[in-house]
């Protein structure tokens, strides 16, 4: 084990399948010799592999997506890059009408093995255009599976079983995350999908959340405990496939749900795990499932409204209290 | 160039192995068994014809909206095709695709797409793998006059260029896109002036002539396998039918149609013409390659019709490369 | 009172708008002299109003939308269509980063008033590519108004405030709604977003949905109060804002709630709604709300496939009677 | 051309003044209370000022993400320009927006824009307006030499060039995306060149010699308002700093960074000695115009600093027109 930050280990994971498989390669934005990526994700790549495999591209995203879709139906493994979130709207159709769909309409014909990485969130004062959470969009995207690493220790594991998936993959990061750190394991591993991790056991409450909030959640349980509210954290870790068992068990022991992440509420996935758990929980919930999102506005750049803006651990301990 | 008689005897047979196909398709659309939309190469097959034929089996060709005769002429299974069409179980995609996204993979089509333009950047991808995997295969991708009208054309050219990639963009230029004639959305005379900007080489070929596509094609081909980079080639061509299932193509200017619609423009005479003139086949050659081609597009058609529709749960299958 | 179908409505609501305003103009691919739109909605107008007023366009989705934007921006009210609601993939850019955001990120400087006409839905064996039901990525962008209409009654009064709007709206149509018929007010009536509208009113159970499905839901509702049930149909009419108050005054009476759309299940706005009723109704629910929607997949072309895919009335009344 | 001694003086000023702005901004950076990032413009003020000189106040522009430029060159209220920047309530977009959304809508600037190349589409669909509102105001917009690689690009060309709208594309070429130079992502030696592909004329200007600018404006803006169509001009210019907050841009070869940041090649100087030369201001006249604009500028920062914060439920403001 060595302690490392989210940053370096995806930076790991992506080397050590750059060094296993030579038909992975990366291509994106600003990704190599010059700058290494908007958040040094890959710095240091492009020197030890080359430019030809960690690939700066010109500002076209909707080709940098159909580029790996192409490379990736016909031998290649690429890993794409879209610099923001934000960006993915100008390639939503090679992402959601190419990437995903290609397996299905052509009968199973070819598999599309790419992996489109990306970043999400707020709480750099970057306003509307660069701190969106987009993730919705992907899980509503058949043919997608959606990964959401919180953690360093998930995300070596993750990306690297992202890039062994036969399916496109989009890759969610999240901007305040990769300051993170914690212990990784220094032997290869892989995390499969479809695997909630319970971050931390409890027994009054389930709260189920993503990215930075899952950070919050565990500080808020922390503080709870305190109060004598045991606090039952899930971290889905992928959300297709959504790891519903786990999440279903735990209602089950607690009959109480928060859901927390920083997307705009309506419509979030949080509204789809709502659905499910009271589909197939009902009469374990002893109260309503709360949700606890942004509120329905583009992303403010000014700090005091971007921090009003994102759910903080206040508004997550509310949450809770509200159903205990 | 000179021109083998045996290459001269292969683009007749294609450009007329297409022209049986689709009136084949245009027949079993008048007995009311072909599903959905419909958008017939009919008029097209010189494009087809000449550039396949310059083709080795390993290449790739990226198909559009309008692709049943690309994938026959780049040696697609018949039956397979017109059962796909047909929405049938034997159909290349399992009948999930349709002739929008009509596609066999084990010759060498990446796919047709539904969504104009979107095949560029997957040819960009594929020739790029092609490439970086050190073949010596080349990517042609076919698209309409409208297609580039959208931004991935420029994008994907841009990208094709700065990374010399081994491609060759086949403009079909039908003079519409749908009812909208080339003069209302496009500024210059030739698509072909657009390549410039990104420093592509291209020609301006006439589309019904499948010699002249095939020596332009050739060239291009050369270039590519050559490290020389992506040509663009204008095939100037008009569709004998309307865009589309029900459209008469009441729009079209009557002295235009007569001119394209002639005897002499005709794609499948043009070649016999050149193929017999210069000694390739005799009249009679023509005949019996007719006639038993024919009898392959009725086997096919017969294959098609008898084939069984899939079971209503295959809906389920082929999202990903296994379920979940 | 006139019957008309839905097209022939919506129709009558644009042209009484642009009788009425002459800043309102329409501008999208093949809407106008040749064509008429894909589906008839706009013909005639052109020959009515002039090329300037309704404008064919070329194939460039982004920049249609985003000519939109710029249009309404400086004084006027700009009807943009894209032909498919699959086709907003390329313009997602313009719509939820620019035309959602604008009045936001400048502090109120700028309306954004335009109106993004689109059609949804499956039903015509066109495939992957041409029937995706795409809506909640919309009611998850705030910034958007997002109008549903599935009645020819609605869609003239829902259109006209569209386009009266000071703000974006989604106004998304649906392919198999178009020939439905009804009777329209001949006066001039505007209805109201976020309006619900009770389509049937019934005690045991309430069925909320969209579009096609709403007809399908009135079917239903006719056929099982033979067998003594009794339902209610709720028509939201627009998705944002979206009138909860109608739905959850419902549910409080049946405590039986099933949701009816024709999207891809997970992510759906059916998701948003059950979230949002069992936070808000959760004691009066006397059962698991019910999701009645297409399977997680693309969306298929062979008709047994596409009938499998999208919901019938068996299953609607399958859930149902799963509740009741 | 001759140009009048007022407008040498103009061109001096703007210049001037834009570079003030930013050197104001750089400082309070400095002071660690500009929150978020930042694309200065230093070094680029020769564009800004040489293009808004040959408008008129009527006409509008188009900006970047790259933005402070732009606005102070038409005229923006510094106070408010320099307050959005500090994210306060004073600020032109109430705080909202920041950096690279700053926009003053009352003084003809459409908005600056986070989403590279996202501006060009607006610019069309003002344009148009422009165009069928039969006023004679322009549209210019402004982009970098990264921006023309994106989809946007060729589709607004062509859609200002076959409408011929009033429309002047002044790409600010700074040879440098991020820090990705443009030998990189274009095969051309200059973006001028692509403008030809839709049939649009263009000019090479240097971007440091705001009376070039200036000159090639003028002639395009006539063109455009006696409705002769669009103009594409590359500015040549470079960033005096790094591309965003912390860069500092150490991939630039020496020598390109020396010859581009030399006293000769600097903005302020060339036009300074141009409008001595020619008699338009004297060196004293010079250091009084400096003067004023610093303490225009310098009570700008004052107003600014002292601006207070917008208070955090101001987020939920101007989402719509009105809240529902
Ligand atoms: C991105 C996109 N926009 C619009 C459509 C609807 N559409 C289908 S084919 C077509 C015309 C295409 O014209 P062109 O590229 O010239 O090809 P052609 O049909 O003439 O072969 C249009 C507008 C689509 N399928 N995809
Ligand atoms: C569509 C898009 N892609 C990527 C980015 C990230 N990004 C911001 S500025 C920039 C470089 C833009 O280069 P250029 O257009 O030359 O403008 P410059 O910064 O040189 O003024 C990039 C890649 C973005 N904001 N938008
Ligand atoms: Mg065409
Ligand atoms: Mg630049």
């Amino acid at each position: 084990m060595t302690e490392m930050v989210y940053r370096e280990a995806l930076k790991a994971g992506i080397r050590e399948e750059m060094l296993r498989d030579e038909r992975v390669f990366l291509l994106g934005e600003d990704i190599g010799l010059n700058w290494g990526g908007a958040f040094k994700v890959t710095k240091g790549l492009a020197e030890e592999f080359g430019v030809e495999r960690v690939r700066d591209t010109p500002i076209s995203e909707n080709t940098i997506a159909g580029a790996a879709v192409g490379a990736a139906i016909t031998g290649m493994r690429p890993v794409a890059e879209i610099m923001f979130g934000d960006l993915i709207t100008l390639a939503m159709d090679q992402v959601c009408n190419q990437a995903a769909k290609m397996r299905y309409m052509f009968g199973g014909q070819t598999s599309v093995p790419l992996v489109l990485r990306t970043v999400f969130g707020g709480g750099k004062n970057i306003a509307s255009h660069h701190s969106q959470s987009l993730e919705s969009w992907f899980m509503h995207t058949p043919g997608l599976k959606v990964a959401v690493p919180a953690f360093a220790s998930d995300v070596k594991g993750l990306i690297k079983t992202a890039i062994r998936d036969p399916d496109p993959v989009l890759f969610a990061e999240h901007k305040l995350v990769y300051d993170k750190k914690e212990e990784v394991p220094d032997d290869e591993y892989l995390i499969p999908f479809g695997e909630a991790k319970v971050r931390r056991e409890g027994a009054d409450v389930t709260i189920w959340g993503t990215f930075i909030m899952l950070h919050k959640a565990l500080e808020v349980a922390e503080e709870l405990q305190k109060e004598g509210i045991s606090v039952e954290v899930i971290d889905p870790r992928t959300l297709v496939p959504l790891d519903k068992k786990t999440l279903i068990e735990s209602v089950k022991k607690t009959g109480r749900l928060v859901l927390v992440t920083e997307e705009t509420k309506t419509g979030a996935t949080t509204a789809e795990i709502a659905a499910i758990v009271q589909e197939e929980a009902f009469d374990w919930l002893d109260a309503p499932i709360k949700r606890v999102n942004a509120p329905d506005t583009p992303v403010p750049f000014s700090p005091p409204l971007e921090n009003y803006f994102i759910p903080d651990n206040k508004r997550i301990a509310q949450a809770v209290r509200d159903i205990v | 160039m000179t021109v083998d008689k045996k290459i001269l005897k292969e683009l007749f047979t294609r450009t007329l192995k297409t022209r049986l196909f689709e009136e084949k398709v245009w027949d079993l659309f008048g007995e009311n068994i072909v599903p959905g939309t419909l958008h017939l190469y009919l008029g097209q097959e010189g494009v087809a014809a000449g550039v396949t034929t310059a083709l080795k089996d390993s290449d790739w060709i990226q198909s559009s909206h309008r692709g049943h005769g690309h994938v026959v002429a780049k040696g697609a299974d018949m039956n397979a095709a017109l059962a796909e069409l047909l929405g049938k179980k034997t159909g290349s995609c399992k009948g999930k695709g349709g002739s929008m996204h009509i596609t066999q993979f084990d010759v060498g089509v990446l796919g047709a797409t539904g969504v104009v333009a979107s095949g560029l950047p997957i040819a960009v991808g594929a020739a790029l793998s092609c490439q970086m995997r050190k073949t010596d295969d080349v990517v042609v991708c076919f698209f309409g006059d409208g297609a580039s009208n959208n931004g991935t054309f420029g994008e994907s050219l841009n990208m094709s260029a700065i990374w010399k990639l081994p491609l060759v963009w086949i403009v079909e230029n039908n003079f519409y896109a749908m009812g909208t004639p080339i003069k209302l959305t496009c500024p210059s005379s030739t698509v072909a002036q657009r390549a410039e900007g990104y420093c592509i080489p291209s020609q301006v070929v006439d589309g019904n002539n499948a010699l002249e596509v095939y020596e332009a094609t050739v060239e291009a081909v050369k270039r590519a396998r050559e490290g020389g980079g992506p040509t663009l080639i204008e095939c100037q061509t008009y569709r004998m039918k309307g865009h589309s299932r029900f459209d008469p193509a009441k729009y079209r200017p009557q002295e235009e149609a007569d001119h394209w619609l002639s005897g002499e423009k005709d794609a499948v005479n043009v070649i016999q013409k050149i193929a017999i003139e210069q000694g390739a086949i005799t009249e009679k050659d023509a005949e019996k390659i007719r006639e038993k081609l024919q009898k392959e597009v009725d086997k096919a058609g017969e294959f098609a019709k008898k084939s069984d529709f899939p079971e209503p749960e295959e809906t389920l299958d082929d999202v990903y490369a296994e379920a979940f």
